[in-house]
C-alpha cells in the first residue's frame, strides 16, 4: 500500500539531483498555484504533462493516482456551479448554475492537475530517503529532516504490524460495521500498534546509542550537483519564468 | 457426494506469490476429518502460506478448498471456515490486541453472536481449562512470551473450532510451557495439523507427518522407525539442534 | 481533510506556512534528540491511522487522531504531524509542497491546543480519562474543520458555501475521531500509561 | 594489578528490575580476553538482561564492570566500552534505523569520529567482507530477514569492536544464511559471546558454554562429550530437537 512506484527509472528525470528537483517543483507549482487565469493554468498543464511524459511513468499506476486526486476535483466541479459567484446564470430545471462557478471550477480543476503533474514528474522519480536528505542540504533544520528520514524508515514496519493484527481480528470473526464494538476494536488495534511502536523507539534508540550517537547526526555526503543538474534547473526556472510572465500580461490585459 | 463428506479437503490448490516466477505449491490435494497431523519441512517451503491459505488469506491461483463438503466461496462461507478453524500464529504477538487476557479470550465469541455474559463464561471456562485461571485481568502485553502463547491458544479455543492449525507452537517456549502445551493438545478432542521443526514435540502430539517437496504435500513413511546418535560438548545442558 | 493546491491565495498560503513554521520550531525546540526516535515512530504510527477506513452510515471514512498525538506528544506533535503530512504529500500527492503550511496549521494546531488543554484531565478517575480523550478527539477534529473552512473563505469569499459544506460534512467524522481517541485513551492508560505520561 | 587485564571483566555483578522482588542476576563474576563463549539457558533467566548490563543499558545495583582492566565509570569510558563491544540485537528491526544499507553501516564509523569518506569506504569493505557488496544503496526494510541479520552485523563490524556480543543470531534464519552466519563468524579473528538456544550453532561457534543457574553464571564442565540416542518415526525429514 505504501510505495514508490514511480521512484524507479532510468529517466534523465530519475538521475537529476533531489536538491534541484525540489527547488524545481516549488518554483513550478509556485506559480502554477498563483495564477488565475485559465489560459495560463492551461498551458502550465500542458508543461508539466510534457515534463511527465519525459519520466516515462507507468501508465496504469498512473491513472489510478489520477483519479484519485481527481475525485477531489470532481467535489469541486459539483459544489461550484451551484454555489460559487453573483453573476450570471443558465436555469437548468430548478437548478441555478453558476458560469463563474464553472470559470472556477475550471481553474482549480486546471492548476491541481498541472502541480500533481510536475510533482510526479519531479519529486516521485527520486527516493524519499534521497529527498530528505535533499531537503536536509536546502537548509531545513536537521532535527527535522532527521524526524522525516527516520519516520519514513519506520512506516512500513509500523504498517506491516498494524496489518497483521487487523488480519488477526478478522480471522476471529471481527466484520466491522456501524457499533461501538466496531470502534473499540480498531481502537484496540490501533493501541496496541501504538505501545509496540513506543517500545520498538526505545531499543531503537539504545541501538544508536551504542553505535556512539550523542545527539549530533552526521551526514554521510550525498552526490554533489552536476552540470547536467545546473542546466536542467535552469530550463525549469525558465519554465516557472515563463509562466509568471504570461500571468502577468493576461492579468493586465 | 459422500454420505460423510471429510472436515476439510484441498483440492488441486496451486499458488504463487504475486510477482514470484513458478509456482510456491502446486496441485496439492489433502483430507482430513479426525486425524493429528504434522507439517515438517525447511524454511520456506510454504507451510505456513499453507496455512494462510487454507484460511481464505491467501487466494489460490487455482483449485477449491471444502469444508464438510461444501466448497468456500462467498465471504459467509469464509466466515463459517474461520470459525471452525482455529489458526494459531507463530507469533503470538500478531494476535493478541486487547487489554485484558479475557477481553482478548472473549472477543471471539463476540463476533459469533454470544452475548456478552456468554462470552464471559466461555472465556473464564477456557482460561480455566489451559490453567489460566487468575489471568482474567492481567494485561495481555506484559505476559510473558510462554503465557502469551497459551492465552493466544485460548482466544482460538474459545471460539469452539473443530480443528486447529497450529503454526511452529513451539518456539521459544521453555521446557516447562512446552510440557504443558503437549499436555493440552492432547487432551484436546480435537483434530488438527502443527507446523514445527520439533521432530519431539511432533512425534508426542501427532500421529501422522507431511512435508512439502518440489511443491507437493507428501506424506510420510508411517511410523518409520529412525535412531541416530549425536555426540557433541556440553549436551547436559538442555539444548534443541537446528535444522 | 487536505485542501488541495491549487484552491488558495496567496495570502492565506503564505498565512500558513509562516504559522506551521513557527509552530515546527516551537515542537522542535522542546524536542531533545533522546526522544526524536520515538516522535517519530509516533509519526510514522499517525501516518498509518490515514490508511485504516473506519466504517460510519454506509461509508467509511480514514482515521486522523491529530487530537490524540496531541495528548501524547504535546507541542512535539507539531513536526510529527508536518512530516508525516510532507511524507503522505510524496506517497499520495495528497496536497504538495505549497499547502503544507496551511495543511499543517489546519491539522497541527489544534491537535498541540487540544492536547495541551484536555492532558489535565488524564490524571482524574477512567471516566474523566475517556471524557478527555473523546474531547480530545472531538475539538481537534471540529477546529481543524473550522480552520478549514476558514482557510477557503479567506481565500475567497465566494467559497463561503462551500466553506460551510466543508464543516457540515465534517460533523460525523468529528464524532468517529472522539469515540476512537476516547476508546485509544482509555487502552493506553490501561496498557502503557507511560506513554500519556501517566505513572503506572 | 595485572600486567595483562582481561579485556572484559564483570566483578559481583547484581541486578534486579525496578519493582521487582529477589535479584534476576547475583554476585556475576566473569572474565573474558580472546575467548569464544556461548550463553545458554532456560527463558528468562536473565542472557538479555545480562548484555544489556554489559552495554551500560541498564545500571547494576551492585558491582562493576572493567574494561583492559578499567573500571567503567564515566559517560566517556562508556563511550569507549559501546565501540569496543559490539551488540547484535535478538531482533535485526531494532537495530536497522536508516533509510539505507550504506547510512546504517556508516553511522557508527561517523559518530567515532571518521570522515564521511573514511566512513564510506569502511562500510563498503564491511560489506563485501560479509558477501554483501551491491547492497549499498537498498533499501533496509525491504531486506529478508537474513539478509537483515547480516547488515545488522556489519554495523557493528564497520566499529571495529574488539569483542562481539551476539543475542540469539541464528534465530529465524534458513539453513543457508545460518551456515554462512558460522562462516563469517569462524573467520573473525575476535572473541565473542553468543546468547543461543541452538546448540549446535553453539557447537560450530563457541569453544566454552556458560549457563545461568539460581541467578549465578556457571561455566558448563568443558568438552563433556555428551551421547544419546533418539529413535522416532519420521526420522528421515530434516529436524530438531525441542530443549
Ligand atoms: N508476502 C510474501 N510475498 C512474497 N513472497 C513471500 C511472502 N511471504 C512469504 N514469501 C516467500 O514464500 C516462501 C514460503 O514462505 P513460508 O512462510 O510459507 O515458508 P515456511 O515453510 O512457513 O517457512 P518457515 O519454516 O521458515 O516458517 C518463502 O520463500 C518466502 O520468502
Ligand atoms: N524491562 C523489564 N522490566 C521488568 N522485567 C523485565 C524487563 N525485561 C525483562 N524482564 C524480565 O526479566 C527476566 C529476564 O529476561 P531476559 O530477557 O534477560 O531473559 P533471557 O534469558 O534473555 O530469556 P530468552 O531466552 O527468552 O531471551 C524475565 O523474567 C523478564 O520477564
Ligand atoms: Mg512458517
Ligand atoms: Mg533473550
Amino acid at each position: 500500500m505504501i510505495d514508490e512506484p514511480f521512484a524507479t527509472g532510468s529517466t534523465l528525470f530519475h538521475k537529476r539531483d533531489p536538491k534541484i528537483k525540489i527547488i524545481g517543483t516549488t518554483a513550478i507549482s509556485m506559480v502554477l498555484a498563483l495564477c488565475t487565469s485559465i489560459p495560463v493554468a492551461a498551458t502550465g498543464c500542458i508543461i508539466t504533462a510534457i515534463l511527465l511524459s519525459f519520466s516515462r511513468p507507468n501508465f496504469k499506476l498512473l491513472s489510478r493516482r489520477l483519479i484519485q486526486v481527481n475525485i477531489f476535483t470532481l467535489f469541486i466541479w459539483i459544489t461550484l456551479p451551484l454555489t460559487y459567484g453573483k453573476g450570471e446564470t443558465i436555469q437548468l430545471s430548478f437548478l441555478n448554475i453558476h458560469l463563474d462557478g464553472i470559470r472556477m471550477a475550471a481553474l482549480i480543476s486546471l492548476k491541481t492537475n498541472g502541480i500533481l503533474f510536475c510533482f510526479l514528474a519531479l519529486l516521485a522519480t527520486s527516493s524519499t530517503s534521497s529527498l530528505g536528505h535533499g531537503l536536509e542540504k536546502l537548509g531545513v533544520p536537521r532535527k527535522l529532516s532527521f524526524l522525516f528520514l527516520f519516520t519514513y524508515r519506520q512506516l512500513f514496519v509500523i504498517h506491516q504490524e498494524y496489518l497483521r493484527l487487523q488480519r488477526a481480528a478478522k480471522l476471529r470473526g471481527f466484520t466491522p460495521n456501524n457499533s461501538l464494538h466496531t470502534y473499540q476494536t480498531y481502537s484496540h488495534l490501533f493501541g496496541m500498534t501504538l505501545v509496540k511502536s513506543w517500545n520498538r523507539g526505545e531499543r531503537i534508540h539504545q541501538a544508536m546509542i551504542l553505535r556512539g550517537f550523542n545527539g549530533r547526526l552526521i551526514p554521510l555526503t550525498q552526490p554533489q550537483p552536476g552540470k547536467a543538474d545546473y542546466y536542467f534547473l535552469f530550463v525549469m526556472l525558465l519554465i516557472s519564468l515563463f509562466l509568471a510572465g504570461l500571468s502577468f500580461v493576461s492579468v493586465s490585459q | 457426494m459422500n454420505t460423510n463428506p471429510p472436515l476439510l479437503e484441498l483440492r488441486n490448490l496451486t499458488y504463487s506469490y504475486p510477482g514470484q516466477k513458478g509456482s510456491l505449491l502446486q496441485n496439492i490435494n489433502f483430507t482430513i476429518s479426525k486425524e493429528r497431523i504434522g507439517f515438517i519441512g525447511p524454511n520456506g517451503s510454504g507451510k505456513t502460506t499453507l496455512f494462510q491459505i487454507i484460511m481464505g488469506l491467501l487466494q489460490v491461483d487455482e483449485g477449491e478448498i471444502l469444508l464438510h463438503g461444501t466448497t468456500i466461496e462467498t465471504d459467509k462461507d469464509l466466515f463459517t471456515l474461520r470459525k471452525k478453524l482455529g489458526f494459531l500464529f507463530q507469533n503470538s504477538d500478531d494476535q493478541l490486541f486487547s487489554p485484558t487476557v479475557l477481553e482478548d479470550v472473549a472477543f471471539g465469541p463476540l463476533n459469533h453472536g454470544a452475548t456478552p455474559a456468554e462470552a464471559r463464561n466461555i472465556s473464564i471456562q477456557t482460561l480455566e481449562k489451559l490453567g489460566l485461571k487468575g489471568f482474567e485481568d492481567r494485561i495481555t502485553h506484559r505476559l510473558s512470551g510462554g503465557e502469551k502463547k497459551l492465552v493466544a491458544l485460548a482466544t482460538i479455543l474459545s471460539m469452539k473450532p473443530e480443528m486447529l492449525l497450529l503454526d511452529e507452537p513451539s518456539n521459544n517456549l521453555d521446557p516447562a510451557t512446552r510440557e504443558r502445551l503437549i499436555k493440552i493438545l492432547r487432551s484436546q478432542d480435537l483434530p488438527h495439523i502443527i507446523i514445527s521443526h520439533d521432530l519431539d514435540f511432533l512425534a508426542s502430539t501427532c500421529a501422522q507427518l507431511y512435508t512439502i517437496q518440489d511443491q507437493q504435500l507428501i506424506r510420510c513413511k508411517a511410523k518409520q522407525i529412525h535412531s541416530h546418535e549425536h555426540i557433541h560438548p556440553y549436551g547436559d545442558q538442555p539444548h534443541q539442534h537446528g535444522t | 481533510m487536505h485542501i488541495s493546491e491549487g484552491i488558495l491565495t496567496a495570502p492565506v498560503l503564505t498565512g500558513g506556512a509562516v504559522l506551521t513554521t513557527v509552530g515546527t520550531a516551537i515542537g522542535l525546540k522542546k524536542l531533545d534528540y533522546d526522544r526524536i526516535m520515538t516522535v517519530s515512530l509516533l509519526s510514522a504510527t499517525f501516518f498509518v491511522a490515514s490508511l485504516i477506513h473506519v466504517p460510519i452510515g454506509p461509508g467509511s471514512v480514514h482515521l486522523l487522531l491529530g487530537g490524540l498525538l496531541g495528548l501524547i506528544l504535546g507541542w512535539g506533535a507539531f513536526p510529527a504531524i508536518v512530516v508525516a503530512l510532507s511524507l503522505q504529500a510524496i506517497f499520495f500527492q495528497y496536497g504538495g509542497m505549497l499547502v503544507l503550511g496551511v495543511n499543517g496549521t489546519i491539522i497541527a494546531g489544534p491537535a498541540v491546543l487540544c492536547g495541551l488543554l484536555f492532558h489535565p484531565l488524564l490524571t482524574g478517575t477512567r471516566k474523566k480519562q475517556m471524557t478527555a480523550g473523546f474531547l480530545a478527539g472531538f475539538c481537534a477534529m471540529f477546529l481543524s474543520a473550522v480552520l478549514m473552512a476558514g482557510a477557503l473563505y479567506l481565500s475567497d469569499s465566494g467559497f463561503l458555501r462551500v466553506a460551510g459544506l466543508v464543516l457540515a460534512s465534517h460533523f460525523p467524522v468529528m464524532l468517529i475521531e472522539g469515540v476512537i481517541t476516547m476508546f485509544v485513551v482509555s487502552f493506553l492508560a490501561r496498557v502503557q500509561p507511560e506513554i500519556l505520561s501517566l505513572t503506572p
